[in-house]
């Protein structure tokens, strides 16, 4: 199995009439994924793109199994589409929906925990493993089947980066896009155990950037607890500190989260840092060789 | 992010009910003259430049008046200034109180633990960013339980007040996480909290309230934030901008990428100056709504570097398109453009048809955008 | 447990914005004439007796009005009868409204999930009792989350709701759930819940607030319940106490002792009737107290029965011997004794010295209480 | 093991300074318990019966390893006592404290079983395991060591009861008495897996009341998961409908709860019925008989 998505994961797209929800529904299933339901609240009966759509998460999961859901409400209601799968009985939530207060989010990751549901996101790009499955909107021509794990808190440039590593003819077993908000539901050390115990990957790139203190913590466990190799790359060391530069995790504050801080954290951990994402793949290389697993 | 100034996060804590000193808002010398004799504000007074930068203090815009004219002069030297870009236009004049002890308090969010998190430190009255570590306590409150009576508790200990204060500081405590949790604020703080006698007082307010739940507090969308007028006018379309020194503007979508088209320009010695997020938009008249922004701005050049995923690359050579042909002349910009992604070779087409290149690598890209802006830097 | 009467539970709605007939609280007959009279409340109008108990319509406790001389002439017949033993004191006299159809909607505690649950039917207007299962949905709801819109809309479904009595239900779900939690109740319920024109109105409140509760909100205190005269007393106490059918009166520690207490009495004959459960008390005058109030109500025989824990054998022997001491000669009681447990010597030794045995065995125990009371009931 | 605590169980008693939290703790030293702390805001610095007290949990639990609390703390602040205990890593609490709005007892219950933390009670006797540990009220003097385990939602009738066993000269391996109020933070259906697993009990006699729907689970449970003897004994066969006979777990309404449906469910379920307390003892050695296992 790859990372918390395999061959076997039955996907529901929450909100999947919308304008998103469909062109992704497309794309999900273009890429392999097993697409088994929508839900939206007033449509039911209805099908998107050969998929069919119930009222509500409980009777598509009564009706097709549902284990995964990919969510794409407008953030108003995306607490309650959450809260909505959780007591249906799905235990794996993509959340893309961008602008969820983060007081929402906090009531929606602990409410997870209790219920033992994880969040991807808000706000991110997913999970893609080339393959086997797709839950959430990583296009789809970036990747190839390949044994380097991609992790990260950006939406794009994780596709740069990914698009990267398939350029030059290597491929991924799992991309996981965790997004940037000041709430997320899975963080990297939250990520990091996962691509340890993955049989498909081999090597993490891990994506991080400025802001918050993410890939600091992340750089104490991969010293203590992972034992694959890693490159990194850390966006934003020529940004201006204390301005946002897009969205809410990208902002320097107090001195901390900066990339000298998190760059140098990553570099004694043992990971190979790349200075800008074209740099990345060569790396990639260079530690699949010496650890001769390429 | 909305920041509040000082008098309206005070006005937020008197809905609360957390005691604040005597005061009102006066927008002329002439109106803090007469709020002072008659006797709604009583002498002597302080006179605080309402704006959102910090360093008041120091920077001359807060100031003290014992008698009715001087309160007026001290308006009037006030509200003629610019404190650090900023017009002042507004004032909160206060009585002056006879405070002892200055503590600092604040919640926030402790992103690691997904928590909020009461911070509170004896060392009331200066930068938080200045006090020792060891001297703050950091608490952090789980949202399904509240402030408890043993975080409260511990907040006290730490702070080792007296019987009244500490009375006082329990019920400031239960309002501050109040105003954080209803009124969906990213940060909310009292610096200082001053001892008056037997009881605490705000002498000062800092409120922000999270952007992203506009939707349940239309009361906060008017209100101005620290915006430069081309930011304003890209909040209004719905477009993240942001506008600092430099010269090269940047269009791209998504944070990540947009800093390291950043990080990749600075190397090659350019000076980007003018950043504009397209973030998920799927819409071509919003992408010619952003370069006309942009064109607004006076680059000396421009690179577009987009990786299409919800915003397909179609979308954005099409609204580029649109934008070329409508920028008056005046405001032309050398363009270096970079598509990839989603509908990659559909956009690639649109650009060529409207001879724009896309160049494929962004390392060839950087350089190619440094040398139109007129070379490295020096 | 502080049960509502109708017309407090509706104060208590409208405090919460759940829409309401117009009318008010009236005591006189010619109070409510009055409020005919004055177009407080219109007519054609119903007069309903504030009382706790259910089957008001039937038991005649409701009737119509279309003059005023009619609204007083069936205030008068209200107000002066008595319904299912309670004095009926106060009316509610309300517009009459041109009502669709019958809703039932319900918050109240699902103690096997520990969840609060929604109950909602399309049949209102009757007993919740009579309706069948499968025309009720349950919806739990957690704590943590509160009431959610997909809950909301599962209401909605079920009830099959045309769009403007639907947009209505929506509000009055979400506010009978703020009342819910925040005037910590035990039950709160609208039946029924009827249609009136495009919208909702609440005709009936039935709200129970937790009495265990009560140092949060001092407001219900003062609310009279449906107690008898010593139950009461006792309350003000702090005994609890229940005077039923029968002529054994028991005194025990712990509502399982109690009843199991009760059940050997009645195996062998008895027909206790009083109760009165010392609970965790550790304090002799308590003791007293309870045997004093015991007297009062005429028991033929009693039943100590006591198991020591929190309450230990010597302060009920303590206590006990000091009522003895104090029962007047017209209020005495033959008295079967029988403690156990902590301090177990030092009780038998204390009762003894006062000339009271207390026997070993619960079967003993009660058979000779039935014998002291006259034998077992034929 | 016994049930829930043994001989390494490490008590804490909040509350400690209190009338009832100084007499039990007395009593639980006297059994045998390691009640090794004591916490009261202020109190901190002083002892009683010899157990140092300290100003909160969080130093209690570092200073002394307490593992489980004993919370006597009047009701307004048995929410805040039990949040403490929890945030400072305990993960038992019996919670002897009455009153406890039900509300309150809803957020402590899913905050414990989001931390992981198990509450016995509250408005409940506790556990008692006899030669081993007491965390509660039970009189020490019912107890005797032995096979027997009891489980109860009563507090003075479960003396009762458990005295009478020990008086026919048999004994009890761990009683747990879990209260009768409304929301109570381990039912019988929680509690039991617990008897089912513990080497030490035999036969357990489950000891319940009219009101509530707790022992119609239970039967259900036993009939399918339950393989050791039961005695169950359902007090208020003769209480009158509609009144509360002291507490609000006695109450039988919507033709629910009554002592016929308990009695009935546990009798199909292949429990031994003891009309009154008295004939429980004798059920008790019968049932033993039958097994074998005296």
């Amino acid at each position: 199995m790859s990372v918390l998505i395999d061959t076997d994961t039955r996907v529901l797209v929450q909100g999947i009439t919308g304008h998103q929800g469909t062109v992704h529904t497309r794309n999900m299933l273009d890429f392999g994924a097993r697409v088994v339901a929508g839900a939206t609240p007033g449509k039911g009966g209805t099908s998107v793109e050969g998929v069919p759509v119930f009222d509500t998460v409980e009777e598509a999961v009564a009706r097709t199994g549902a284990n995964a859901t990919c969510i794409f409400v407008p953030a108003p209601f995306a607490r309650d589409a959450f809260v909505e799968a959780v007591d249906a009985g799905v235990r794996l939530a993509v959340i893309v929906t961008e602008h969820i207060p983060f007081h929402d989010m906090l009531t929606m990751y602990h409410y997870g925990r209790l219920k033992g549901a994880r969040i991807i996101g808000p706000n991110c790009p997913g999970i893609a493993a080339p393959g086997r499955s797709k839950v959430g909107i990583i296009p789809n021509v970036v990747f190839r089947p390949g044994r380097v794990g991609v992790v990260s808190r950006s939406g794009t440039l994780t596709y740069e980066i990914v698009s990267g590593i398939k350029d030059v003819g290597l491929g991924q077993s799992t991309c996981l896009g965790l997004g940037g908000d000041p709430v997320v539901g899975t963080s990297f050390v939250d990520a990091l155990p996962l691509f340890e115990e993955d049989p498909e990957t081999s090597l993490l790139v891990l994506v991080g950037e400025i802001g918050g203190s993410a890939e600091e913590e992340a750089a104490e466990y991969i010293r203590h607890h992972f034992h694959k190799p890693v490159v990194a790359y850390i966006a934003g060391r020529s940004a201006p500190p204390g301005k946002r530069m897009g969205h809410a995790g990208a902002i320097i504050a107090r001195g901390r989260g900066t990339a000298e801080s998190k760059i140098a954290a990553l570099q004694a951990a043992g990971a190979r840092i790349a200075r800008f994402p074209y740099e990345i793949p060569e790396l990639v290389r260079e530690a699949l060789a010496d650890a001769g697993t390429r | 992010m909305v920041k509040l100034a000082e008098w309206r996060g005070k006005e937020v804590f008197r809905r609360y009910g957390i005691p604040l000193p005597r005061g009102r808002v006066v927008r002329s010398p002439e109106e803090a003259r007469a709020a002072s004799e008659s006797g709604d504000v009583p002498l002597p007074g302080v006179l605080k430049a309402q704006v959102l930068t910090g360093g008041r203090g120091k920077g001359g815009a807060v100031r003290f008046a014992a008698t009715p004219a001087e309160v007026e002069e001290a308006a009037r030297g006030i509200l003629g200034m610019e404190f650090k870009g900023e017009q002042v236009r507004e004032l909160l004049f206060e009585e002056k109180l006879a405070i002892g002890r200055e503590l600092y308090v604040a919640l926030t969010l402790d992103r690691s633990q997904r928590l909020p998190v009461l911070m509170v430190s004896p060392h009331g009255g200066m930068e938080i960013e200045s006090v020792d570590a060891s001297e703050i306590v950091r608490i952090p409150i789980h949202p399904f339980v509240g402030l408890s009576g043993y975080e409260r508790r511990r907040a006290l200990r730490f702070l080792g007040l007296p019987p009244g204060p500490a009375k006082s500081m329990e019920g400031i405590l239960d309002r501050l996480w109040r105003v954080f949790l209803h009124e969906d604020a990213e940060l909310v703080e009292i610096n200082p909290l001053a001892v008056v006698g037997d009881s605490l007082v705000a002498l000062d307010s800092k409120v922000i309230i999270e952007d992203d739940a506009s939707f349940r507090h239309p009361e906060y969308a008017e209100i101005p934030d620290d915006r430069t007028a081309l930011e304003e006018v890209a909040r209004e379309k719905g477009i993240a901008f942001v506008q600092l020194e430099g010269n090269i503007g940047v269009i791209a979508n998504g944070a990540g990428l947009t800093m390291a088209t950043l990080d990749v320009l600075q190397q090659f010695g350019g000076r980007p100056g003018i950043f504009l997020d397209l973030g998920g938009t799927d819409n071509p008249a919003q992408v010619t709504e952003a370069f006309l922004l942009m064109a607004r701005a006076h680059p000396t050049a421009v690179f577009l570097n987009v990786f299409g995923g919800v915003t397909r690359c179609d979308t954005v050579a099409t609204g580029l398109v649109e934008a070329m042909r409508r920028v008056p002349a005046a405001e032309r910009f050398p363009l270096v453009a970079r598509i990839r992604g989603n509908n990659e070779a559909e956009g690639i087409r649109i650009l060529q048809e409207a001879g724009i290149t896309s160049l494929r690598q962004l390392e060839e890209s950087a350089r190619a955008v440094v040398a139109a802006a007129g070379g490295p830097a020096a």
